[in-house]
């Protein structure tokens, strides 16, 4: 019989790992490099004040790169995730000052109007069979204008007490939004790697067309992928509120960038069916090393964002020479 | 101008789909290309029309070897064409369209006057009533097919090739085309005229080179001398490999799935038809038969618009396709695989198990990669799907192997009926065999299978039961003999019913 | 970055500042202070110099005026952070927002790293030692106070007001009210228009606003830097005398407006007296030898009730050349008598 | 007679004709400031900057690309601009042409970067968009640039009784491009490329140079339109074009722009405009929460999405 599967991993498991995970290697080495670098440069880089700051602000573009990775899953994008994430924000503040309603209940509020949101997102594109990127683009300015008609954009900043303990906490020299992040992480494997729905999802991206005719309900595939989107800003906004320990309407605002930058330079294809959770956070690691790093250098956050332009740039290309190598190496022609 | 073929020849990984092939079309004459789907033609086509690359072989205008890297340059050596696909641009003006490569310009800005003086001459040769200052979004799919085919002879090429030109237009326009083709041919230029249609090649072209399975079997004969009989033979071919794949007992087997009068959305009117337990029932039809669409409808694909499905017995509307698979155990595999059938960038072991995902997984949906390979991976030893791992990314088989994987899918599945499409094109003649032995043993366990398929052979050799579809309606039903000759003369009076056939085929069910 | 605001009093304020603050003991100290605004914005720019004069006046190893991209409370708390990994210890901040801001300054305290709220105050509880900023509420009042008398005392005003979000805003609205309503009748308020302090939203609204009820007001209270730059402008424009306009702050699109008779007059802040005030304290109560006295004479707002006023005047076409140096005056007595007056010294 | 009607209703813009008289009508009705003559010349300022904006996405939608970058590159012109005539005191023509020139040349490294690469122009913009504004503001600092030569600021505010003298370029702008798309070779050839690129490759067009084209093009108008924002507001901002972003989308997209490319007009964008600033004017007026207009873009786009999908699938059936 020719099909020799089981020996194939016995003979070099380690081969196996490597050459499927060769980009995430490559991206830990860029990291390890400017940490070391940085450090040399400024030895405050690595002062625990700053490592538990860079662990904060990493935890929460984690997650929001988290909330498009799942999209990218299906091919698809959510440009509203900052939206989404400040409704949640300014709903949680709001039900919390407002009207007294204790932080945990206040919390999964919050959430599940993140997946509400998202919810609305993805039945918009299936029903409608209208490209993501305008349903999203005009729902942003939708869900962003409600939030704001009926916050009057005030900020929601008498809040219990332990929402900015909770952001101030350090275990080590780490904020357990950290954890948070991590363990959100841990999730994101279980469901694209242990689960029926996380398969269901790279199914559709990869191709909707073979995927629905092979029994995937590809329209609730992607309706959860988007549902699945908004719960994750929705956490990443509560993330930040814990942070910033005030419900402020400029939260998310800047997150589309930094959204797209994680997922892609951790390897997840833009054109869908791929996705890398560890990519995902080592992409959003190497972002915020390098944000943090040009901020100790006193480069001046000024010319930051043209470095993270630069960046998703060369993420752009690589990920395109990933997908033609990939899609290559698929079609049987040696690479 | 003269152009020649010369041992051209082309294959893609797992098949070929040229050996060889020669022959030459001389300026004053329509030469008729034919041959069965796969056989190809559509590939020599795009060769021609500098589309595609040939691996070896060359082309020859006048003696002198020419290469096209575009269709630019085929155009610039003098040979336009008609392809079967639109290329056409929806929101522009018919007569724009058709100069679209040389608008007039009059100081710098288009001068639209001289566009449509232009553009008129071309479409009016066919269909005066076509108006050049319509957009082409507007226009009827018959009227798109003209404005092509003006588009084409407005470039005033020396050879015009056309393929399946006559597909959507009518009998009136077909006759107003071919008198211009027959001034074109007189005016000295070379037309290939590409076309299933018997009849039509029979009235109107000089020569014929027929191909099959990526060669020729004539090569530019005379039609006078040819007549329709050996036309025909060349395309279907003589030879007997009938495999054998044992015989069934079908005697009193009761009906899994029965049509009743069914019209779909895609077109299908008053569509009957009847599949047994174990059987496999063949629909043999050409090109735009309807017989994929059909199979569409079926699964829930497609709305069926009037009419009864009826599943075991029991009268059913299937809404979805993942419906159809989970609730009716009724599968579907595509005739275009790589797009439809399989998803090449993930393993063979995910490509098996997506039905079963939902099945596999526990209460909480939770599945491993072990759980999918235990299923997986007995399968495709069982299939012999021949590649260095289970985790193999489908898209680096060769195409028989990605059919055992399509076909392992569906067993995985548990359907127990199952509409296969083109079961073996561009498939290498050894595993097609084995794909046909799989067939059969998969419905001998208890499956039935409708079989959609142009190949002759594969159909003679594993259908009971033939129907013959045409323009969306089944037009016959053959009992198989197996008896190669008479089976294959029976089907192609059914396609080509109509016409002055000399060899009428008496009614099938001769012994 | 180069100075952009290069009117003439600007160019004196360091000469005179020296010779008056000759008597300050010159004391070396190796303190790295950093001033801190919300983001980038024109009424920060004497941080600047005040920076500069502060580090050169009270030998200070370093004070710098680093600004944020953009005004968002995240890019500001990224900064401090990654600023205190650079070695400052002492930070002047104008909070991006009242309350959000809080959080980050108890982590420079938990780290003894002390910080003061400049020109804008942080929401008690609060860490900061103390909080330098105008009297906003003050400064409103007697900015309409000056209006109505600009209009004889009757007719119809507007209030152009800056960020909803800021809570300054919120003390200034009730100002020009309580001025108002001081006229019981005579002078009606007829809208607050608020979040016009951005330059393209100021435009539109103003000019749509002038374009519309033109005729139906007759004066202008603006308590935002650039609803007040962009009033005077369109006031202009219009060649319109009858509408009196009091802005705020010291542009000089403001002043030729006065000196035109296009603007009745602006209030003044004393944003180069909080940089360098601010600067000043900070110095102290880094290196230890001072902290900040309990019962001190502070004045209690609705905000904080720690806090200092850096002093507010009227600017009309009578003090238009003799503003800066009574500001300047003003700025030396603060500092001068702010360590026995708020400090306990060693 | 109903073939007249009929064919008027056809016409992609007669939604957005009918809402503009239905919205004039209103607004004149509740606040008699509406139809002042500054009033008048207020709205028709601030149509000039939006409607070249508009016309710069339109025209990378025409290929079927997204361009995420309009204003970012915009913002930088701006600044650019803005210091030039500050700081190097250069006259304001050689300015206005040095900006239009960056404009471009963003524009071209759009344009190259997605041919190139392959991929659909989003991501591609998504990053130049941010080198963009990194450099603007590591020039400026997020300082504006005040000092402009007093003829520049002039022109932004001149006016003829309600017609202000920056609607003169736009309108320049509108006619050009009407004519460059019907009646110019390049034209035609970047909507056939938007409307079957395959078929436009078979005839011969160069579909790579068109897409290059199309973004150069959406890059000078981006340009045109921050140097017309400078005039307006008088000073050479950073924040510039930072709200263009869904303003450049809603305005095509209303006025029946087919995301796939291929289609889009002139004409309805422009009308598209009118209705949008008739919107936040009318709000200004009836002093409505600001932020109703970021609501009501977002409700007027999927509407239009809706409009176009209902008349596509009429079409389909009819």
């Amino acid at each position: 019989m020719t099909l020799s599967a089981t020996s194939e991993d016995r003979r070099n498991p380690l081969a196996g790992l490597l050459a499927e995970n060769s980009n995430l290697i490559g991206l830990a080495a860029i990291i390890i490099l400017f940490w070391i670098g940085f450090t040399s440069y400024a030895p405050g880089f690595v002062s625990s004040f700053n490592l538990f700051a860079l662990s904060r602000s990493l935890a929460i573009d984690i997650v929001v790169g988290f909330s498009t990775m799942v999209v990218l899953a299906t091919g698809g994008m959510n440009l509203a995730i900052g939206s989404i994430g400040v409704c949640a924000v300014m709903f949680a503040g709001w039900l919390m000052q407002e009207v007294g309603i204790p932080l945990p209940i206040a919390l999964v509020a919050g959430l599940a109007l993140g997946a509400l949101l998202g919810f609305l997102n993805g039945f918009a594109i299936v029903r409608s069979g209208v490209n993501a990127f305008i349903i999203t683009l005009a729902s942003a300015s939708l869900f962003l204008g409600a939030m704001l008609i009926l916050s009057k954009a005030v900020t929601f900043n008498t809040l219990p007490p332990e929402v900015a303990a909770f952001g101030r906490m350090k275990w080590g020299f780490v904020s357990p939004l950290m954890v948070i992040a991590l363990a959100i992480g841990a999730a994101m494997v279980v469901l694209f790697r242990f689960t029926a729905l996380g398969r269901e999802i790279l199914a559709a991206g990869a191709n909707a067309r073979a995927a629905e005719l092979s029994g995937v309900p590809v329209g609730r595939a992607i309706i959860v992928a988007h549902m699945l989107s908004g719960l994750l800003a929705a956490a990443a906004g509560l993330m930040l509120l814990f942070r910033l320990g005030a419900a402020m309407p400029s939260i998310g605002q800047d997150w589309l960038l930094p959204s797209f930058l994680a997922p892609v330079l951790g390897g997840t294809l833009l054109s869908g069916g791929y996705v890398s959770v560890i990519g995902t956070i080592l992409g959003a690691l190497l972002v915020t090393t390098i944000r943090s790093g040009l901020l100790v250098m006193q480069i001046g956050n000024f010319w930051l964002q043209l470095f993270l332009g630069l960046i998703l740039l060369l993420a752009v290309m690589l990920d395109r020479y990933r997908s033609v190598h990939a899609e290559r190496r698929s079609l049987g022609k040696r690479a | 101008m003269q152009l020649s073929i010369e041992d051209i020849g082309k294959s893609f990984p797992g098949v070929t789909a040229l050996d060889g092939v020669s022959f030459t079309i001389r300026p004053g004459e329509i030469h008729a290309l034919m041959g069965e789907n796969g056989a190809g033609k559509s590939t020599l086509i795009k060769i021609i029309t500098g589309l595609y690359k040939p691996d070896r072989g060359r082309l020859t205008v006048d003696g002198k070897e020419v290469a096209f890297s575009s269709p630019r340059d085929a155009i610039a050596a003098g040979i336009s064409a008609v392809h079967q696909e639109r290329n056409l641009i929806p929101r522009f003006m018919v007569g724009e369209n058709i100069v679209i490569e040389r608008l007039p310009t009059r100081g710098g800005l288009i001068d639209y006057g001289a566009v449509h003086r232009e553009a008129r001459r071309f479409p009016d040769m066919i269909d005066p009533s076509i108006d050049t200052h319509t957009e082409v979004r507007r226009l009827s799919v018959a009227q798109m097919q003209i404005v092509e085919i003006a588009k084409a002879l407005s470039l005033e090429t020396s050879v015009l090739l056309l393929d399946e030109p006559t597909a959507s237009i009518t009998g009136h326009e077909t006759e107003a085309l071919f008198a211009v083709l027959r001034r074109l041919r007189d005016e000295g230029k070379a037309i290939v005229f590409v076309s299933h249609k018997l009849e039509e090649v029979v009235s109107i072209c000089d020569r014929v080179t027929v191909l099959r399975d990526g060669r020729v079997a004539a090569a530019g004969e005379p039609i006078a001398t040819m007549g329709r009989g050996r036309i025909v033979s060349a395309m279907i071919g003589r030879e007997e490999r009938v495999a054998e794949i044992g015989e069934r007992r079908l005697a009193g087997a009761e009906p899994v799935l029965e049509a009743r009068s069914i019209a779909t959305s895609l077109g299908h009117r008053d569509v009957s038809f009847t599949l047994r337990k174990g059987e496999i029932l063949g629909l043999y039809g050409l090109v735009g038969a309807g017989r994929t669409e059909l199979a569409r409808a079926l699964i829930g694909d497609a709305r069926i618009l009037s009419g009864e499905v009826v599943l075991r017995g029991e009268r059913v509307t299937i809404g979805s396709v993942p419906e159809a698979i989970r609730r009716h155990r009724l599968g579907y595999i595509s005739e275009d695989r790589k797009a439809e059938g399989l998803i090449l960038a993930h393993p063979i072991r995910s490509n098996i198990v997506i039905p079963i995902w939902r099945r596999i997984a526990g209460s909480l949906g939770l599945i491993s990669r072990a759980a999918e390979r235990r299923v997986a991976a007995p399968l495709a030893q069982r299939l012999e799907v021949k590649a260095p791992s289970i985790e193999q990314a489908v898209g680096k088989l060769s195409g028989g192997n990605q059919q055992k994987v399509s076909i392992a899918k569906w067993l995985a599945a548990g359907v127990d009926i199952l509409i296969i499409d083109e079961p073996t094109v561009g498939i290498d003649i050894k595993t097609k065999t084995a794909i046909h032995e799989l067939i059969g043993e998969i419905t001998r366990s208890g499956v039935s299978v409708l079989l959609i398929s142009s190949d002759m052979p594969e159909m003679i050799t594993l259908a009971d039961r033939i129907l013959v579809m045409k323009d969306f309606s089944i037009r016959g039903e053959i009992e198989n003999t197996r008896r190669y000759e008479a089976m294959s003369q029976a089907i192609m009076g059914h396609i080509h019913d109509g016409g002055d056939d000399e060899a009428k085929p008496r009614e099938a069910g001769h012994g | 970055m180069t100075k952009r605001f290069t009117g003439v009093a600007m160019r004196a304020l360091p000469m005179i500042a020296a010779t008056l603050m000759g008597l300050a003991a010159a004391h070396a100290s190796d303190n790295k202070i950093a001033l801190i605004p919300g983001g980038p914005h024109p009424y920060f720019a004497p941080w600047e110099q005040a920076a500069a004069d502060a580090k050169k006046d009270f030998g200070i190893a370093a004070v710098d005026f680093k600004v944020p991209a953009e005004w968002k409370l995240n890019l500001q708390t990224e900064l401090i952070e990654s600023l205190v990994s650079q070695g400052y210890n002492a930070f002047g901040i104008f909070p991006g927002d009242a309350v959000g801001i809080n959080t980050t300054v108890e982590e420079l305290a938990s780290n003894n790293i002390p910080s003061a709220a400049l020109a804008g105050c942080s929401q008690d509880p609060t860490k900061v030692a103390f909080c330098l900023g105008t009297d906003v509420y003050n400064s409103a009042y007697l900015g309409t106070k000056a209006l109505i008398e600009s209009m004889g005392g009757k007719g119809k005003i507007v209030h152009l007001a800056g960020l909803l979000v800021d809570p300054n805003t919120k003390l200034r609205m009730e100002a020009v009210e309580k001025a108002v309503g001081e006229t019981n009748g005579a002078v009606s308020l007829v809208q607050h228009i608020t979040d016009t302090d951005a330059q393209e939203a100021a435009d539109q609204k103003i000019n749509a606003l002038l374009g519309a009820q033109k005729d139906q007001i007759d004066g202008l209270i603006a308590t935002a830097y650039i609803p007040s730059v962009v009033a005077a402008k369109s006031l202009r424009n219009l060649g319109d005398k009858r509408i009196k306009l009091v802005g705020i702050d010291d542009d000089k699109i403001v002043l030729d407006g006065i000196k035109d008779g296009f603007v009745a007059g602006t209030m003044a802040q004393n944003p180069y007296g909080q940089g360098y005030v601010g600067a000043y304290v900070l110095d102290l109560l880094a290196s230890g030898t001072c902290t900040v006295k309990a019962d001190a004479p502070w004045i209690k707002t609705p905000q904080t009730a720690h806090f200092i006023d850096s002093g507010t005047l009227l600017i009309s076409a009578s003090n238009l050349d003799s503003y800066s140096s009574d500001l300047k005056k003003l700025t030396g007595e603060i500092q001068s008598t702010f360590k026995d007056k708020y400090l306990d010294c060693k | 007679m109903t073939g007249l009607f009929d064919r008027i209703l056809a016409k992609e813009w007669s939604a957005l004709a009918a809402a503009i008289i239905a919205g004039t009508i209103g607004l004149a009705l509740t606040s008699p400031a509406f139809l002042t003559e500054f009033n008048l010349y207020v709205m028709l300022r601030s149509f000039c900057v939006v409607l070249v904006v508009a016309f710069a996405q339109m025209l990378t939608l025409a290929v079927g690309q997204l361009n995420l970058s309009i204003g970012a590159l915009g913002g930088l012109v701006a600044v650019l601009v803005g210091g030039m005539m500050e700081k190097l005191g250069l006259p304001i023509p050689v300015a206005i042409l040095a900006g239009l020139l960056v404009g471009a040349a963003g524009g071209l490294a759009n344009g190259l970067l997605t041919v190139r690469t392959g991929i659909n122009g989003f991501i591609i913009t998504l990053a130049t968009a941010s080198a963009f504004t990194g450099i603007n503001l590591g020039i400026t600092e997020s300082v504006p640039f005040y000092d402009m030569p007093a003829a520049f600021v002039a022109f932004g505010s001149a006016r003829f009784s309600a017609f202000p003298y920056l609607l003169i370029p736009p309108v320049i702008v509108a006619l050009a491009l009407g004519l460059f798309l019907a009646r110019t070779i390049p034209g035609r050839q970047l909507l056939a490329v938007g409307g079957n690129p395959h078929a436009a490759e078979l005839s011969g067009i160069p579909k790579d140079r068109i897409v290059v084209l199309a973004h150069t093009l959406s890059g000078l108008l981006s340009a045109v339109g921050a140097i017309l924002a400078v005039a307006q507001l008088g000073s050479a901002q950073p924040t510039i074009g930072a709200d263009w972003l869904l303003m450049s989308f809603a305005a095509p997209i209303i006025g029946g722009a087919a995301l796939t490319g291929g289609h889009i007009s002139v004409a309805s964008t422009a009308l598209a405009v009118v209705l949008i600033v008739l919107i936040q004017n009318g709000m200004v007026l009836t002093q409505v929460d600001p932020y109703w207009v970021q609501f009501v873009l977002g409700a007027l786009i999927l509407a239009a999405v809706a409009l176009n999908r209902a008349r596509a699938l009429r079409a389909e059936r009819g």
